[in-house]
């Protein structure tokens, strides 16, 4: 089937299976290898991207279904190369990251919570993150750069 | 956080007090800007035009045998290229050697590439099929009919060993792989005299790494040779056994370890099936392909850890002294044992702890079950000795009257008892001598945590709240030998490249490696290019594991460092016509003259600084290596360029130490726990980056609460595993960690240059340990014993009804 | 984990749907939010011919109140729900309940209707449908009909839809005046299925006009999840309380009553045992908030 | 796991005992049986459309009762597999005859047989690996509904006499 999607603000047509996922649809059909797999049974969070603004898990979305829509990814965050969207830059301050595996998840789940949330609190910050699984840093320094994305003005 | 450094007179940490003015600070991350923007590189990411992808078709059985397979629809299908089974692979099947032999594994069984004759747990791989695309090799994976012949299968520590149980392989009887004795003292006769006599059974139970990447291995052929890119801990020891396993010359296998996302144990793990299947089907199919392990797949094809049972006794004299300690514990292997008894070793000789004993009996049998097979994962062997040690120093306590802390207190090894040598041999065959430490130190930086949190706790049972308080101390060995490697090169560009065998999972040896080698060369820390886990980079190394890459790396690095220094000073003092000895290396030059610190230049590589006087000169550093590599005439310099290559490898293992302490809720209509506070006191000698050492202690804490509160691999009578998704095997959420309050102690290793002790598997340690202690506190009313981890909701509710 | 083969469709119309439906009846599987359905597909459990997309189907979303009713169009997405003031008047038990249901990225994409006739009996939806006596309209080849909560579901994951018929629209009665509401669950982790789940609506009267303290509880509805194969009212509990005026002794009697009425299974996280124990607590806890509430709302609305 | 339980039939015994090793009786009763045909004394190649929700699965396979101690006892052997994974029951079912219910009006009562079973099930494959919530659940609702089955069809019978 053909889909046209937006994605980072580039409109690409594919002709695809029904049955291909969007999180394989963005990797390996269009080599956006930012967005990870880590279960593909919509727990990890790992693929999350934002699909018209919303965050999304996409291994449980269709390619097929994505036609007409704008999505965006972790590489879409980022105006040029060598810059950092602020909420990247606070998850390097606060040492947010270790593997990087889950990271681009965490982003893109928390962009537009923090558009939506600019002023969370410790225990609604750990509520958001609750459907991304980080099994590296034990989630302080994660938090901790929610805090500092949000003093700092919040995801934007 | 506070850093108390304590130093010994004569023994290491040069660099804590010397040159090395960028090791104990934080920088941001040097790996960071390229993973938080999706351009990391991991296994999955490598992509080619015309990759193939495969898929293994696995048991749904734990112990069958196989009477036939028939691949014939599977290669009928569009897009199909290969199904292959044992018997396609030879003698490149396997089985492969057990990788670490020991005296007392009797019976060693590795694993083979394909199941054959019979499968020994679900998951075990019996065929592999190469196809177009993973979808397409996924359909064709279903379609290959394996007919088995299920038989009884060996389930449980205690059911494995029992007379009648099924046999995982034929020739091991009893299901006993392995059985270890070994006596410190003599524990009997201590027992005689003995005031107090406690004994008790605990259990761990399964658990998994789970790291967020799963494994995968990709296979491109290329010129003669191969090129691979696995998601391991160990890529040039994997390169060097699959080399010689195809008979390939070493030169024509590259393998790379790109960005792996976490391994904590699993990926250190040889031979995996797929890591000689893959290259197989590319080496026969002359196409590159790739094999992802999804997420189910995971569950059941890498291997797990944790499963023991200890039956413990001590004797306690009246004063709170342990005298003597007996266990005898039963471990279990799963089906295969390509780690042989290095867990349950590390078990044994991690019990001990941070305590004088002297008297310690242990004995424990390593046992083959119908479950995957079980290997390292973070920690290895560790929680489990810790659980047992401290789990019987409460129990002393409370026979005794005593505070948890006193009890401890009175059995420490005292600060000038250093070196203290357990009377055991550790898994690296070196004495388990500890190096250093100052326990009654640990001891008052978590009491000076702990202020307050007595009234908090009284506060709150006051108000009707289940909330307690447990701790638990540990010793823990770490950066084990043989070896690791750097290689530090100056480009003319100044730049400067770090090259290590070792792999990365989120370490942050990209910066670690970096701090040491541009503190060493005077270069901005930017400057400094760190390459991990290619052989084509750097072709000798072990593995990140153990806590071993700060020891071994770092101080690799700092020699390798310190040896391109010397040789800078020697050939810029030659340039600016002054002696070594004169030459500074700062700010991405050589400097002669003037007064120490004089003409600093505003950043990197800067020019002649303003003001500068005549006698003051300098070169930059890429200048100095590019004359250090002449076109005509002769070295005068021996080697060409700026670099070397340094090998550090120490006489045995590191011993860093900590407290921790948790502030446990249970909720009381429930049975519902929770973490409200968490504290670490930690001592892991010299640390390269606070930073990065808390992150680890916090992934560690991280993973230790979920291995007491939430995560349990659950297996059948059958050995059906009935929890491989993540909604059944529960990993912990941001929800479920609190924040984790750390503290730290420095008492340096007098083994390597640098004093570092390893910090990678700290913060998981003693958390069942941990956990268990502050249970019992909140449930005090209940009396309840806590000797199972871990623990859920509906037991501590059961327990709660006595 | 990638999913088996199947044909897809897009319909924008639900005469298309019934059409698609028509054609091929039991083969087909329809994709709502998916987030329940898709993790089922890629481990291969569920390998249906057909797969009939539902999101482009006009008129299946929207928020509205009808009377004494109010309207959710089936595809309306959970944090749609979750964020609409309309719903948080009108029948704030759902909007109390959808908050626990899975994590953002689950709301954002799964659908009221999709998580109604997925029918697990341990999520939280179904057993706020029962708790309210909803009802939910179906639109099938004999035209539209209207199901009470009491007859949708039959087992696990099963309803009384036929394989030809498709949710429209959910119809929850308004909370009515004097009337406190409570959900609560106990799951392993945030966000994961319940244990146990119980919702609870309690609705009082003053017994006399002269002592406000004094309240009657007129009316009672408590339904719970993970207790049994569908979600489980719990009559006995609630005959108990009806006609009675409120105390915690009662509650407690209430609760007691209740666990003595189910049947509960055993799994890996949780006792029937313990699933009963938790079905008592819990719905002690709930009555509790809902009383208070009630209270708090005594005048009425 | 195990799953014993009981049933009981308002019939004597060996119409209970005739009933339950009926081919064509346990081929109607057994939920979603599709195809249950003889291979051997006693022996049947089966065939099960089993479905929860989108999780449809057709199991092929055996039925074999053994040991039989007519009217007193027998083993029931099932096993299949599909392409979500296989079962295996096994376990003996005890027939045993009721105390005919207390005479209402001076005649005898009607005759009751309990009928004990407990089977052994074993579940594997990605449906067990996925499934643990609810299998036990399931488990028990197929035997009620083959039981059920089984009463209507002895009730249908008795009307039929």
């Amino acid at each position: 089937m053909k889909v046209t999607v937006a994605v980072n603000g580039t409109y690409y047509t594919r002709e695809v299976e029904p049955r291909l996922l969007l999180s394989d649809f963005l990797r390996h059909e269009l080599g956006l290898t930012g967005t990870h797999v880590g279960c593909e049974h919509g727990v990890c969070g790992a693929c999350t991207v934002l699909v018209d603004g919303q965050a999304v898990r996409s291994c449980l979305t269709f390619a097929v279904q994505m036609d007409g829509a704008a999505v965006t990814t972790v590489e879409g965050l980022t105006p040029a190369e060598g810059e950092l969207h602020p909420l990247q830059e606070a998850f390097r301050e606060a040492h947010g990251l270790q593997c990087g595996f889950c990271t681009a998840g965490f982003l893109m789940t928390l962009v537009p919570y923090l558009a939506e949330h600019p002023n969370p609190s410790e225990a609604e910050i750990r509520e958001a993150l609750s459907g991304n699984i980080c099994r590296c840093t034990g989630y302080q320094n994660i938090v901790k750069a929610v805090q500092l994305a949000a003093a700092k003005g919040g995801g934007r | 956080m506070s850093v108390d450094v304590r130093e010994r007179r004569g023994e290491g940490a040069e660099a804590a007090r010397s040159r090395g003015a960028l090791i104990g600070q934080s920088p941001r991350r040097l790996e960071d800007a390229r993973l938080l923007t999706g351009r990391g590189l991991f296994v999955d990411d490598v992509q080619r035009p015309d990759m193939l992808h495969a898929a293994v078709v696995r048991s749904p059985h734990a112990h069958a045998r196989i009477q036939g397979i028939d691949v014939s629809a599977a290669l009928a299908l569009p897009g199909v290229v290969a199904v292959y089974t044992a018997a396609d692979l030879g003698h490149l099947n396997g089985p492969f050697s057990v990788l670490i032999p020991h005296d007392d594994l009797q019976h060693g069984r590795g694993l083979s590439a394909l199941a054959v004759e019979k499968v020994r747990h679900v998951g075990e791989a019996v065929a592999l099929v190469v196809a177009s695309d993973r979808y397409i090799a996924e359909d064709a994976a279903d379609m290959v009919a394996v007919e088995y012949e299920p038989l009884p299968a060996a389930v449980g520590l205690e059911a494995a060993v029992a007379p009648d149980a099924p046999l995982v392989h034929d020739g091991v009887p009893s299901n006993v792989a392995g059985h270890y004795v070994r006596n410190v003292g003599d524990y009997e006769a201590v027992r005689r005299q003995a005031h107090l006599i406690l004994k008790e059974r605990f259990r761990v139970d399964r658990g998994a790494a789970s790291p967020m990447e799963t494994r995968g291995v990709v296979a491109i052929p290329e010129g003669r040779g191969l090129t691979m890119y696995v998601s391991t801990q160990a890529p040039v020891a994997l390169r060097a056994w699959l080399a010689a396993w195809f008979d390939l010359p070493e030169m024509e296998l590259r393998l790379i370890a790109p960005d792996v996302g976490g391994g904590f144990g699993p990926k250190v793990m040889m031979m995996y099936p797929e890591e000689v299947l893959v290259p197989f089907a590319a080496m026969r199919l002359k196409r590159p392909v790739k094999w992802i392990e999804d997420r189910r797949e995971h569950f059941v094809a890498t291997t797990h850890e944790r499963e023991q049972v200890h039956d413990v006794e001590v004797v306690v004299g009246a004063d709170g002294t342990l005298l003597g300690l007996k266990t005898n514990f039963l471990y279990d292997s799963g089906a295969y044992s390509p780690y042989g008894i290095q867990i349950p070793i590390i078990s044994a000789t991690t019990l001990p702890g941070p305590y004088r004993l002297r008297n310690y009996s242990v004995e424990f049998r390593a046992v083959y079950t119908n479950t995957p097979t079980v290997a390292v994962y973070r920690g290895a062997g560790r929680p489990h000795g810790v659980f047992v040690m401290e789990r019987m120093m409460d129990r002393i306590a409370e026979a005794l009257g005593l505070a948890p802390m006193e009890v401890r207190r009175r059995n420490f090894i005292q600060p000038d008892q250093f070196p203290w040598d357990t009377g055991l041999i550790y898994q690296d065959w070196a004495p388990c001598k500890y190096d250093s430490g100052d326990y009654p130190a640990l001891a008052d930086r978590l009491e000076r945590m702990l202020v307050g949190v007595a009234d908090e706790v009284a506060q709150a049972r006051a108000a009707g709240r289940l909330v307690g308080v447990g701790m638990g101390f540990y010793v823990e060995g770490a950066g084990p030998g043989p070896y690791e490697g750097v290689r530090v090169r100056v480009e003319p560009s100044g730049k400067v490249q770090v090259a290590t065998g070792v792999g990365t999972q989120g370490q942050s040896h990209f910066t670690t490696l970096a701090q040491v080698v541009a503190g060493e060369l005077g270069v901005a820390l930017d400057q400094v290019h760190v390459v991990t886990g290619d052989t084509a980079a750097m072709g000798w190394g072990i593995g990140t594991f153990a806590s071993r890459a700060a020891v071994l790396v770092g101080n690799a690095a700092y020699l390798a460092a310190q040896a391109v220094a010397e040789k800078a000073r020697t050939v810029a003092a030659a340039l600016l016509e002054c002696t070594p000895s004169e030459v500074e290396l700062r700010g991405g030059r050589a400097w002669v003259g003037g007064p120490a610190g004089a003409g600093e230049p505003a950043g990197a590589g800067g020019s002649a600084p303003a003001g500068a006087r005549e006698t003051v000169r300098s070169l930059p550093l890429g200048e100095v290596a590019r004359r250090a590599n002449p076109l005509r005439g002769t070295l005068a310099f021996g080697e060409p360029g700026l670099e070397a290559t340094k090998f550090f490898s120490p006489q045995q293992s590191t011993f860093p130490s900590g407290a921790h302490a948790a502030v446990v809720e249970v909720d009381r209509g429930t049975g519902f726990a929770k973490v409200l506070r968490y504290f670490v006191v930690h001592d892991c000698g010299t640390m390269i980056n606070p930073m990065v050492v808390e992150g680890q202690i916090h992934g560690g804490v991280a993973q230790g609460l979920g291995g007491a509160l939430l995560e349990k691999l659950v297996f059948d009578e059958e050995g059906q595993l009935l929890t491989t998704t993540f909604a059944d095997y529960l990993l912990p959420l941001a929800t479920d960690i609190p924040a984790i309050e750390t503290d730290h102690i420095t008492t340096t290793s007098p083994l390597n240059p640098l004093g570092i002790k390893g910090a990678g598997e700290a913060g998981v340690i003693p958390c069942h340990a941990v956990v268990a202690a502050a249970l019992e506190d909140a449930l005090r009313e209940w009396q309840v014993r806590i000797s199972e981890m871990p623990i859920n909701p509906c037991r501590i509710w059961e327990l709660m009804q006595r | 984990m990638k999913p088996a083969p199947f044909d897809y469709y897009a319909p924008a119309t639900m005469g298309e749907v019934l059409a698609l439906l028509r054609e091929h009846g039991d083969a087909a599987k329809l994709l709502a939010g998916g987030q329940s359905l898709v993790p089922m597909l890629n481990m291969r459990l569920a390998r249906p011919g057909v797969l009939i997309d539902l999101n482009r189907v006009a008129g299946l979303t929207g928020i509205r109140q009808e009377g004494d009713t109010l309207v959710i169009g089936a595809m309306t997405r959970h944090a749609e729900v979750e964020r609409s003031e309309l719903v948080a008047r009108l029948q704030p038990l759902l909007t109390e309940a959808i908050a626990q249901v899975g994590h953002i990225q689950i709301r954002n994409r799964g659908t009221i209707g999709g998580s109604l006739v997925h029918a697990d009996p341990s999520a939280e939806l179904p057993a706020v449908l029962a708790a309210l006596g909803g009802s939910v309209r179906v639109a099938g080849p004999a035209g539209v009909r209207e199901v009470a909560a009491e007859d949708l579901f039959l087992m696990f994951f099963t309803t009384s839809l036929q394989p030809d018929e498709v949710l429209t629209e959910v119809r929850l009665p308004v909370l009515p005046a004097r009337t406190g509401w409570a959900f609560e669950e106990v799951a392993r982790r945030h966000g994961d299925f319940a244990i146990v789940g119980v919702a609870v609506t309690l609705t009082v009267a003053d017994q006399r006009a002269t002592k406000a303290d004094d309240l009657v509880i007129t009316g009672c509805r408590i339904a719970l999840t993970g207790v049994g194969m569908t979600p489980v009212r719990a009559a006995a509990a609630e005959a108990l309380l009806v006609g009675r005026p409120p105390s915690q002794a009662m509650l407690a009697e209430a609760a007691a009553a209740f666990r003595a009425e189910i049947e509960p299974d055993t799994d890996i996280h949780a006792t029937a045992d313990f699933r009963r124990h938790l079905a008592g607590v819990l719905t002690e806890r709930a009555l509790g908030r809902a009383l208070q509430r009630a209270a708090e709302r005594g005048g009425g609305r | 796991m195990q799953v014993a339980g009981e049933f009981v039939f308002q019939a004597g015994r060996d119409a209970v005992w005739q009933l339950l090793n009926d081919p064509e009786v346990l081929g109607r009763c057994l939920p979603g049986c599709e195809q249950l045909v003889p291979v051997a004394e006693d022996r049947y190649a089966a065939k099960v459309r089993v479905g929860l929700a989108a999780v449809k699965g057709t199991y092929e396979g055996s039925l074999a009762v053994t040991d039989k101690q007519a009217p007193a006892a027998m083993t029931l052997r099932i096993d299949m597999k599909g392409t979500t994974g296989f079962v295996a029951i096994a376990g003996r079912m005890l027939f045993e005859a009721g105390e005919p219910d207390a005479p209402a009006g001076g005649e005898g009562g009607v005759a009751s047989t309990r009928v004990a079973y407990d089977w052994d099930v074993k579940v594997g494959g990605p449906v067990a690996m996925v499934g643990q919530r609810v299998l036990g659940g399931v488990a028990k609702w197929i035997i009620g509904e083959f039981f059920a089955a089984a009463k209507a069809e002895l009730a249908a019978r008795g009307s039929a006499v």
